[in-house]
């Protein structure tokens, strides 16, 4: 086994850390204790960031890649050892193979028999034409019958593992916890139907397409869940990426004023006026073109689609970058104008120090908010980039490349649902509960809705 | 006050549908189609999925375009409907070509013999060929053209030809040919032709140097420059000269390039300030086919109307075996065409489409592509005894129109390439392990529905060469068993595979795996076809690497041979052998012409090549029958490429639609169509019923969505400060 | 007044030189004029001839910025950037690659973009504001906390889905309206009810909430109470003083997005047939037509411009506090 | 005009009575307004005294159900004319809103709506209370302008709020109150945003419509001078309870309780005066100018300049209090920061200790900073909340290169916060968990840090309610006998000039008007404008 370190991997690992460190950091800050603790004193909010925290870690554990090692034949008598082609995750291995048994072709959530019709061969060696049976689902049955039997006993076991996982995962978190003012017992209960629903999910896996296969005989229900590091890591590192463009140029403006604020206004108002999807597709072309003229860089196909997928992130980043650094300008005029800039000028503190110490700080919340409602926005973003184009490669799993190649499937008769449902599920949630945490994120943290609630 | 509320809405629901229903009476809610003038029968159908860019028959070189512009003009020779294998036939030329023989001294000589240095061309235009009727054609009283402005001011009036008040058309002339050829020639013109016809038509060369640098400003008169292989011999009689002998010529006349073009037409498009809006060549075909165009809205559709001044031609009374027991000769005899208008309405998205076809409102799913490979892949299955529709559509009495084109895709090696390429005994087993591998049969049953034929050898069923039955088969990667050819066994692809140094996928002297590099255009390849590609390939241990690209950057990498496996596709321009082997002819390697050659693979064997050569000049016959085979065993041998499959179009009609037979090569077959207007009718009323209830669905759900509010504001308005 | 709108319209200037050189120089990264000229010319015998021929038929055959081999000013006028820039500054957007006149056709594509964005811009507002309205009269209460769950949901859904399953639908399953397509002949109502119905159904969560925000912020001030203090009903409060007081910042986020209806949606065009100035800027994308992206993104950018400008006066007219100068 | 012509109530009799009024937050249930009881008058005024967050508000708002959704009306009765206000529905309370009691806010910008005229506003409570409507109704409003003293009310009927003063836009809350001939005004805070000299002139107006329309008036007011004027009956409110009651004279003579007598001692006495001490000048102005550019026009040219200061020269010895007196906008607040370097100067010196400071640089400006401090208005805003106490009163030390090793500076913060009366242990805290006169300690104790010799205070105290005001002033002369600090004192206030000033400056438009001693000022003010502002000031 060989581990394989993704630019990508690296830059989630990275933001994992860094935002580790910055909360670390702020503990001590009672404002900003008192503000998350405002967020997750609502039953909602604990919910919501349970299921971000859910995918997060999908998102982590898709994220630790590796090759296999290939095992030499005897006949070889090198001692060298090669490795697979293919990149897997140690999600991949915790699916138990999920992704690796293929069909043929379509077949219907839980189906035994393939979707299409077949020439084959039947029991007398004439050949018919009917649907044959999948390879890797119902194979233990001995009865077509016995299935609806078959998945009650399987998903009952099934849930009593998941319960088992339960308590494993709850019983220390109740331990530390239960003292705590902030309601748990929401997110205990997340967690549980979380881990209910994975160990259903992987132990019916083995039995079943849990939500059928795709064109290639592609279990999708793997494909949905592998959709959700790309989403993860797009929603998270495009805003990463555009950080500190924004954050500087807009600092910058709004402190030092004159020509610098007036360069920095042209330069957002130009990349503003420029329609947003043109910009991105030109740039994504762009990238295209580079990856492509240098192959060399890239020892593995994965490693090429990984590049392409951070040059989106960048490209998204770069491209909307304008609108917070609006943000953090207007923030810095109004921050500058105020009582402690101006003791600080008066205390002869240096600039550095005053952006360091006195804006910075006082800026930070606009990121977060920012932070937490792109995020969303983001991850709807990737689908219409991939109806358009422009999205992420396709080798890489993601919702918005799913949800392009099953358009027409919708107009079949007898109608393909499921690979639609499935993206559009994991897509729904994880969009949903995003956007419910960031806007109790903003109600904790937008001085404005807060100075609200403290007049009445 | 909630009664008198829920009372208001029901009035205005009903005020409503009263405003909604009157329009709705013509015809069902959802027809997406524009009324059609009374009295013109008028044929529904779609391009798709872009709308044509050029149709100037000089310049345009696309099938999507060549399916208007051959309505629309005819060029000298055209194709037997029904007949196959493919009849020539004369269309705007009286006869077949008088061709003759001179050597270089231009003197009369055997065709036989070595001293033919040209060939000469001969054809008298029909008598009775006249061009639609067209402004360009307009005579004031003077006898001078009516529309020719010398300021861009003067035609402002006019934005598109129907605008042009008066109309005239004159008989085509001789002339008109040739014009069209000094217009193919015409550098200005940068028609894709050029490079390939300048190398047989004599003259044509020189005509292009002389006019590179002769002054542009508005329209130039080619009728004053000469062409030496061109000449003019009276009124209705041409010749077009080429060099040594070249027999696939007579095709080539069948293609729009050779279509007549009036050098009034050309002169009356170069108007000052036409191009500005659009009136060019370019963009309104003038021709003496059976349609011609009046409306050109690249945006939405193209409109056809029967041309008043066709000659006299009717349908024909013989076809291929079969063709009567089918009804194909039902309208034998009929005077062409039957239909007075053809709308083509653009349609990019492929649900629309297939829905509106399904709805009734496109008479056939699609003209240049079937649509349905891809797509409509759901419509039928490709069982034993052929397409079977889905429920649906045989329910509708939807009919079948296969059509195998002479084309072919394939995935082609590298033969330079320092892995896979070479002619080392070893290295063909390690392109047939690869061969034998790479399931042919399953790739098209899962991705094109069975749409496809595995390609056996380059040449596509149809085209003289294609061998049927036990001989046809590739037997380095076939065998033939119990009638059908069948896929060697993975278990001789291994062992090829470890014959060629590589057992079980890894090289035996190092123990690396063997990985090979596919070369794919990135929006033509889906993630479950590499998917299903890496599991192919895995039977045998191989492992597969994908280096996706845009189209730009793809034919960079063929143009350089930097590839080691490659997609590409061949579409033949006429239905000769001579037009698919020459894929494998070593100086069209672009590594050795330094050009845009077709030879991608650069394959190089100079027996092929010398095949090649003779096979060219050589008339159909046994003799050439020979030389074809041989090379196709060549290539056999040598496993040029890891697979190719001739694609099969599937078209639906619609059930009025009648003469649906397909003709690969020639696309003039518009005039064939028949309709059943009636039916038509009937039909699109019977399957378009509109479900009402989710209407009403609606308008409930809002009224329950209201009365929660409504309630809440009532007791807000009822409450006190106590509790 | 005058002299501020003419001074936007000149800092205008620079913005859109900006955003030329800015596309250029992406667009010439990825292609050269090379790569242009094979793309046009199509697969078959695409000979360096036939490619020099092009790129002097449609004026590429100059350096892209510098000509080192020209004189003085000439190394600037003398590109393809100086050409193709000063013509798009007197709004002649030259010939697309494939040769059609790039005015005609965003004339011609311009207004069906219009006949649908502008319905559903319009009726977006109404309704959305309708439901903020009615969100806002119900504040604090569960009914107010439920829609606003209801919304969030709503946004949550990807646009394609809404697209997907309006004509798999309205269009597909209940044939009430055709699926797709536009002509101008007869009732073009009835190709605009879907993209419109979609289009608004799809906005109305983020708009409503956006609209609840404003109008819950507006309803915190002091005014309100004061007019509450008149004895004035819920309801003429909401209209009355909530609503031409929170009309400010909508105008702020709508008004700017007046002039880029023309320009059209991309995902509704292209899925709905409408031959708009959308389905164009894809086509474009997808044929890598460099003449119509240029000019595609010029106009986005003037009409943003003018967006910005139209915001400007629009709060003369919402703000009584507010003058230009 | 019928509607307007109903019986005034004759003097005296009651026409609201607030029974044991209990106010509590709607989610935890806390009492904000606990068991309050009392009623109004015809004719007479009754002040509610107290400080911010005594409930005084809630009161009022409670008596007209106006509450905010945070808040909830737990017990007790309003009682208007025999009717009980919190036992109508929520439609008939509409109809008592403005036809019955009427009430005027503090901030009278923020109470209109910026976006309708004033003359519809004040139409729009008589369209709902009568009849009137077209020609008639915009006649009465005009008349009602009169009545309250707005001129040219013809014109300014079509007037947005912004474009009236402060105390027009007052006016006019009070002419909307009125409109409908209510029989109760509540008026909460009416002054508090205005300019001395404008605020006297309103309280008049409130005093005169009392008399002559007999109305009941509950006056909201944290300001004892208010009382002192416009009041007929006193109560004071503290932490949601009446805790006393008496008629005007009654309270300021007697007081019952310690925290009104606090509220009393707050009010100046213009009879104790600092002597000008004739120290050595530590910093001197001549003629110093502060003009701000005024672009007009294509390209945004200067075409003019905002006069801000215009040549003002005044000296400040050592140890002395200089006080800048001015309304707002007068340039006061422009001329401290031109002294801290932190305003460009257009013309005119500045020397401090002889040294001309003017226009330098940030360096060389440095050595200076150590000496001149300033501390703003604004506590709450002068703290940056993301630093702890000791990091913010460490900053001045570090960045101005004191020298001091870490553990002589937590020392200093110690001694320092020591000396603000403040608790050592303060100095770990977040700025949030201060009130506002703790803040203006810490921020005064950050100004000390690096012992400076003159600190500039911009309204130091106007923030702060009565009773914290004369903690910090006392706190501020305590050090200055400390440690001989010279203050230049800006304030809008002329009451806490005796006893805090040596040395008095009015400034109006950017210009000193007058300058003299603090008793010179107070006692024979010889400018009219100074005058004016001293006739605003309360007295006992």
């Amino acid at each position: 086994m060989k581990p394989v370190l993704l630019w990508s991997d690296a830059l989630i690992f990275l933001l994992v850390i860094s935002l580790a460190l910055f909360f670390w950091r702020l503990r001590h800050d009672p404002q900003t204790r008192e503000r998350w603790a405002e967020v997750f004193s609502s039953r909602l909010g604990m919910v919501a960031f349970t299921i971000i925290a859910a995918y997060i870690l999908v998102a982590l554990l898709d994220s630790l890649h590796f090759r296999r090692a290939l095992e030499n034949p005897e006949s070889l008598a090198t001692q060298e050892v090669f490795y697979d082609n293919k990149v897997s995750s140690v999600f991949d291995v915790l699916t138990g193979g999920m992704g690796d048994r293929f069909e043929r072709t379509y077949s219907a959530p839980f189906a035994l028999l393939s979707f299409e019709k077949e020439n084959i061969k039947d029991a007398s060696g004439r050949d018919i034409r009917d649907f044959p049976p999948l390879r890797h689902a119902g194979q233990h049955l001995a009865h077509p019958d016995e299935r609806t039997a078959d998945i009650l006993v399987k998903s009952v076991s099934a849930l009593l593992w998941g319960l088992l996982l339960c308590a494993l995962v709850i019983t220390p978190q109740w331990l530390l916890l239960r003292g705590s003012a902030l309601p748990w017992a929401a997110s205990w209960l997340t967690q549980g139907v979380i881990l209910c629903a994975g160990a259903w999910t992987v132990s019916i896996s083995h039995h079943y397409h849990i939500l059928g296969t795709d064109q290639g005989g592609a279990d999708v229900l793997y494909q949905s869940l592998k959709g959700i590091r790309t989403g993860v890591l797009l929603g998270t590192l495009a805003t990463l990426v555009m950080l500190p463009i924004a954050v500087t140029l807009g600092v910058m403006a709004g402190y030092f004023k004159g020509w610098v604020d007036d360069v920095v206004q042209y330069l957002y108002t130009t990349l503003s006026s420029i329609p947003g999807i043109l910009l991105i597709a030109a740039s994504v072309l762009l990238f295209q073109v580079y990856i492509d003229l240098n192959p060399d860089f890239f020892a593995v196909g994965m490693e090429k689609a990984d590049a392409k997928f951070i040059a989106l992130c960048f490209i998204l980043g770069v491209t909307s970058w304008s609108t917070l650094c609006r943000l953090i300008r207007a923030e810095t005029l109004k921050i500058s104008q105020l009582g402690y800039v101006q003791a600080a000028h008066a205390f002869g503190v240096s600039h550095s120090r005053i952006l360091g110490r006195h804006v910075l700080p006082n800026v930070v919340h606009i990121i977060l908010i920012t932070f937490v409602l792109d995020f969303s926005a983001l991850v709807l973003a990737e689908a219409v980039l991939s109806y358009i184009g422009v999205g992420v490669d396709p080798s890489m799993g993601s919702w918005g490349n799913m949800i392009n190649g099953a358009r027409s499937e919708l107009s079949r008769e007898p109608t393909i649902w499921w690979t639609l449902t499935g993206a559009f599920f994991f897509m729904f949630i994880l969009v949903l509960a995003a956007n419910l945490f960031s806007d109790l994120v903003r109600d904790a943290f937008d001085p404005r809705t807060s100075l609200r609630r403290a007049e009445a | 006050m909630l009664s008198r509320f829920a009372a208001l809405c029901t009035r205005a629901t009903l005020l409503l549908g009263a405003a909604l229903l009157p329009g709705c009476s013509d015809g069902p809610w959802n027809n997406p189609n524009p009324e059609s003038p009374p009295g013109l029968l008028t044929y529904q159908s779609v391009m798709s999925p872009l709308p044509p860019k050029h149709l100037d028959p000089a310049l345009s070189y696309a099938a999507d375009e060549s399916l208007f512009l051959m309505q629309i003009y005819e060029p000298p020779m055209g194709y037997h409907y029904l007949k196959r294998p493919y009849e020539l036939l004369p269309l705007g030329v009286e006869d077949f070509p008088l061709i003759s023989y001179t050597n270089a001294a231009g003197e009369p000589v055997d065709p036989d013999t070595e001293a033919v240095a040209f060939s000469v061309y001969e054809m008298t235009v029909r008598a009775d060929a006249r061009y639609q009727p067209h402004p360009a054609f307009a005579l004031d009283d003077q006898g001078n053209p009516r529309y020719r402005f010398t300021d861009p001011a003067a035609g402002r009036q006019y934005r598109q030809i129907s605008d042009f008040p008066e109309l005239g058309s004159r008989p085509v002339a001789a002339n008109d040919y040739a014009y069209a050829i000094k217009r193919l020639a015409d550098p200005f013109n940068a028609s894709p032709m050029l490079g390939f016809m300048a190398q047989y038509i004599v003259g044509m060369e020189a005509f292009s140097e002389r006019l590179k640098d002769i002054p542009r400003d508005g329209w130039v008169n080619l009728d004053q420059y000469r062409m030496d292989g061109l000449e003019v011999v009276d009124e209705r009689t041409f010749r077009i000269t080429i060099k040594g002998r070249y027999p696939q010529f007579s095709y080539w006349l069948a293609m729009h390039f050779f279509s007549p073009i009036a050098p009034e037409v050309d002169r009356f498009f170069h108007n000052p300030g036409f191009l500005d809006r659009n009136l060019t060549l370019d963009w309104w075909p003038v021709g003496s086919g059976p349609f011609m165009m009046v409306k050109n809205d690249p945006n939405s559709e193209i409109v056809l109307e029967r041309n008043p001044n066709f000659r006299e031609d009717y349908f024909p009374t013989e076809g291929a075996p079969g063709d009567a027991e089918q009804g194909r000769l039902a309208d034998a005899g009929k005077r062409l065409p039957l239909i007075d208008r053809a709308v083509f309405r653009l349609e990019k998205e492929v649900l629309s489409l297939w829905t509106k076809f399904l709805q009734g409102y496109y008479d056939r799913s699609g003209e240049s592509h079937g649509n349905t490979n891809r797509v409509f892949d759901q419509a039928f299955v490709v069982g034993p005894d052929g397409v079977e529709l889905g429920a649906e559509l045989a329910e509708h009495g939807i009919t079948v129109a296969p059509d195998v084109k002479p084309a072919i895709y394939y995935y082609g090696f590298n033969m330079r390439d320092p892995v896979l390429g070479g002619y080392s005994e070893e290295r063909r087993k390690l392109r047939r392990a690869l061969q034998i591998a790479f399931d042919t049969e399953e790739y098209l049953n899962i991705f094109y529905k069975g749409n496809g034929i595995p390609a056996q050898s380059p040449i596509p069923p149809g085209i003289p060469g294609f061998v049927e039955g036990e001989a046809g088969i590739n037997p380095y990667v076939y065998d033939w068993v119990d009638g059908a050819p069948q896929r060697k066994s993975i278990a001789h692809a291994k062992q090829l595979l470890a014959e060629a140094g590589y057992p079980n996928g890894r090289d035996a002297r190092t123990g690396e795996p063997l990985k090979i590099f596919i070369d794919v255009q990135s929006q033509a390849i889906s993630s479950t076809s590499m998917n299903w590609m890496d599991r192919a390939f895995g039977r045998i241990g191989v492992q597969v690497e994908y280096r996706p690209a845009d189209w730009n950057r793809t034919r960079e990498k063929l143009l350089t041979g930097n590839t080691q496996i490659f997609s590409h596709g061949w579409l033949a321009d006429y239905p000769d052998p001579e037009n698919f082997l020459f894929l494998l002819y070593g100086p069209e390697s672009p590594l050795i012409c330094q050009c845009d050659g077709a030879n991608n693979a650069s394959y190089e064997r100079p027996e092929y090549d010398e095949l090649f050569r003779q096979m060219r000049v050589l008339p159909p016959g046994t003799e050439r029958d020979a030389l074809v085979a041989r090379m196709v065993e060549l290539y056999r041998e040598d496993a040029v490429w890891l697979f190719g499959y001739y694609p099969k179009d599937i078209y639906l009609n619609n059930p009025w639609v009648h003469n649906n037979k397909r003709h690969g090569i020639s696309k003039n077959t518009l005039k064939y169509v028949r309709i059943d207007d009636e039916l038509r009718e009937r039909k699109r009323e019977e399957w378009n019923q509109p479900v009402i209830w989710p209407l009403y669905a609606m308008s409930a759900l809002l009224i329950a969505l209201l009365l929660p509010g409504v309630i809440a504001y009532r007791r807000r308005l009822r409450a006190t400060a106590r509790q | 007044m005058f002299a501020y709108i003419v001074r936007r319209l000149l800092y205008a200037i620079p913005i859109l030189i900006g955003v030329n050189l800015l596309t250029f120089t992406l667009f010439f990264v990825v292609n050269s004029p090379d790569d242009m000229a094979a793309s046009q010319l199509g697969d078959k015998y695409v000979t360096p001839e036939a490619i020099a021929n092009w790129k002097q038929k449609n004026g590429y055959d100059k350096p892209l910025f510098l000509n080192s081999q020209a004189a003085g000013v000439g190394q600037v006028t003398d590109t393809i950037f100086f050409d193709k820039s000063v013509r798009l500054f007197a709004f002649d957007f030259g010939r697309s690659e494939s040769g059609r006149d790039i005015t005609t056709d965003v004339a011609t594509r311009m207004w069906p973009s219009l006949a649908v964005a502008l319905p559903t811009f319009l009726v977006g507002i109404g309704v959305n504001i309708c439901v903020a309205l009615m969100v806002v009269m119900f504040r604090g209460t569960r009914l107010d906390r439920g829609a606003v769950f209801v919304f969030v949901a709503l946004m949550s859904i990807s646009y394609l889905f809404y697209i997907i399953g309006g004509q798999f639908l309205v269009a597909k399953t209940w044939r009430l309206v055709p699926i797709s397509g536009f002509h101008t002949e007869g009732q073009v109502w009835k190709f605009l009810v879907l993209p419109v119905l979609v289009g608004v159904v799809a906005g109305i969560g983020a708009g409503a909430r956006w609209y609840r925000t404003l109008f819950l912020e507006e309803a915190n001030q002091d005014y309100v109470r004061t007019a509450r203090a008149k004895g004035c009903s819920e309801l003429s409060i909401l209209f009355r003083h909530i609503l031409p007081n929170a009309l400010i910042p909508i105008l702020t986020g709508v008004v700017v997005l007046i002039p880029s209806l023309f320009m059209g949606s991309l995902l509704i065009e292209s899925f709905f047939g409408i031959p708009g100035l959308g389905s164009y800027m894809l086509d474009a994308i997808n044929s890598q037509d460099f003449a119509i992206v240029r000019s595609m993104v010029f106009i986005g950018s003037i009409l943003y411009i003018v967006g910005l400008l139209l915001t400007d006066i629009s709060y003369t007219w919402a703000d009584p506090r507010v003058r230009l100068s | 005009m019928s509607e307007a012509q109903h019986s005034r109530p004759a003097p005296g009799t009651v026409c609201l009575q607030v029974r044991d009024l209990t106010v509590t937050l709607a989610d935890t249930g806390a009492a904000i307004v606990k068991g309050v009881s009392f009623e109004l008058r015809a004719g007479k005024v009754f002040a509610l005294v107290g400080e911010s967050g005594s409930g005084k508000s809630v009161t009022s708002l409670a008596a007209m159900r106006l509450l905010p959704d945070a808040l909830r009306i737990s017990g007790g009765s309003v009682d208007v004319a025999g009717q009980d206000l919190f036992g109508l529905s929520e439609a008939r309370m509409q109809e008592v809103r403005g036809r019955r009691v009427a009430m005027i806010f503090q901030n009278a910008m923020s109470a209109l709506n910026p976006v309708q005229t004033v003359g519809k506003q004040v139409a729009e409570t008589l369209q709902l209370h009568t009849r009137l409507r077209g020609a008639a109704l915009r006649e009465r409003v005009v008349a009602l302008f009169r009545e309250v003293g707005i001129p040219d009310p013809e014109q300014r009927f079509d007037f947005f709020p912004h474009q009236l003063s402060g105390g027009q836009q007052q006016r006019v809350m009070i002419a909307m109150a009125l409109a409908c001939e209510p029989d109760v005004l509540i008026a909460d805070e009416p002054t508090t945003a205005l300019d001395v000299t404008i605020q006297l002139q309103v309280l008049n107006l409130i005093r005169e419509l009392t008399r002559s329309r007999q109305l009941a008036v509950l006056l909201i007011t944290h300001d004892m001078g208010v009382v002192k004027n416009t009041a007929d009956e006193v109560a004071v409110m503290y932490r949601g309870e009446l805790i006393e009651r008496a008629s005007v004279e009654d309270f300021f003579q007697h007081p019952q309780q310690a925290y009104s007598q606090r509220l009393i001692d707050a009010l100046p006495d213009l009879t104790q005066f600092r002597e000008a001490a004739a120290e050595a000048p530590l910093l001197e102005l001549q003629e110093v100018k502060v003009h701000f550019p005024i672009r007009r026009g294509l390209l945004q040219r200067v075409v003019d300049y905002t006069r801000a200061v215009d040549g003002v020269s005044l000296t400040i010895g050592r140890g002395e209090t200089y006080a800048l007196v001015g309304e707002s906008g007068s340039g006061k607040s422009t001329l401290g920061r031109a002294v801290l370097n932190l305003e460009a100067i257009a013309g005119g010196q500045i020397r401090f200790r002889g040294e001309a400071i003017e226009g330098l640089g940030r360096n060389a400006m440095l050595p200076y900073r150590k000496q001149i401090q300033v501390i703003f208005q604004n506590p709450f805003s002068s703290m940056n909340p993301r630093m702890t106490v000791g990091d913010i009163i460490a900053e001045g030390m570090i960045s101005l290169g004191l020298g001091l090793s870490e553990e002589a500076r937590r020392e200093r913060i110690q001694a320092l916060l020591q000396r603000v009366q403040l608790g050592a242990e303060h100095a770990n805290r977040y700025p949030h968990e201060f009130s506002g006169g703790q803040l203006q300690r810490i921020a005064i104790a950050r100004a000390l840090a690096v012992d400076p010799e003159l600190i500039i205070c911009d309204e130091p105290t106007s923030a702060l309610d009565v009773s914290i005001r004369a903690e910090v002033l006392e706190l501020l002369a305590e050090l200055q006998r400390e440690f001989g600090v010279s203050y230049l004192f800006i304030t809008h206030d002329l009451s806490i000039v005796p006893g805090l000033a040596h040395k008095v400056g009015v400034m109006q438009r950017g210009k000193l008007v007058e300058q003299g001693t603090a008793e010179q000022i107070l006692t024979a003010p010889a400018h009219p404008y100074t005058q004016e502002l001293l006739a605003a000031v309360p007295r006992l």
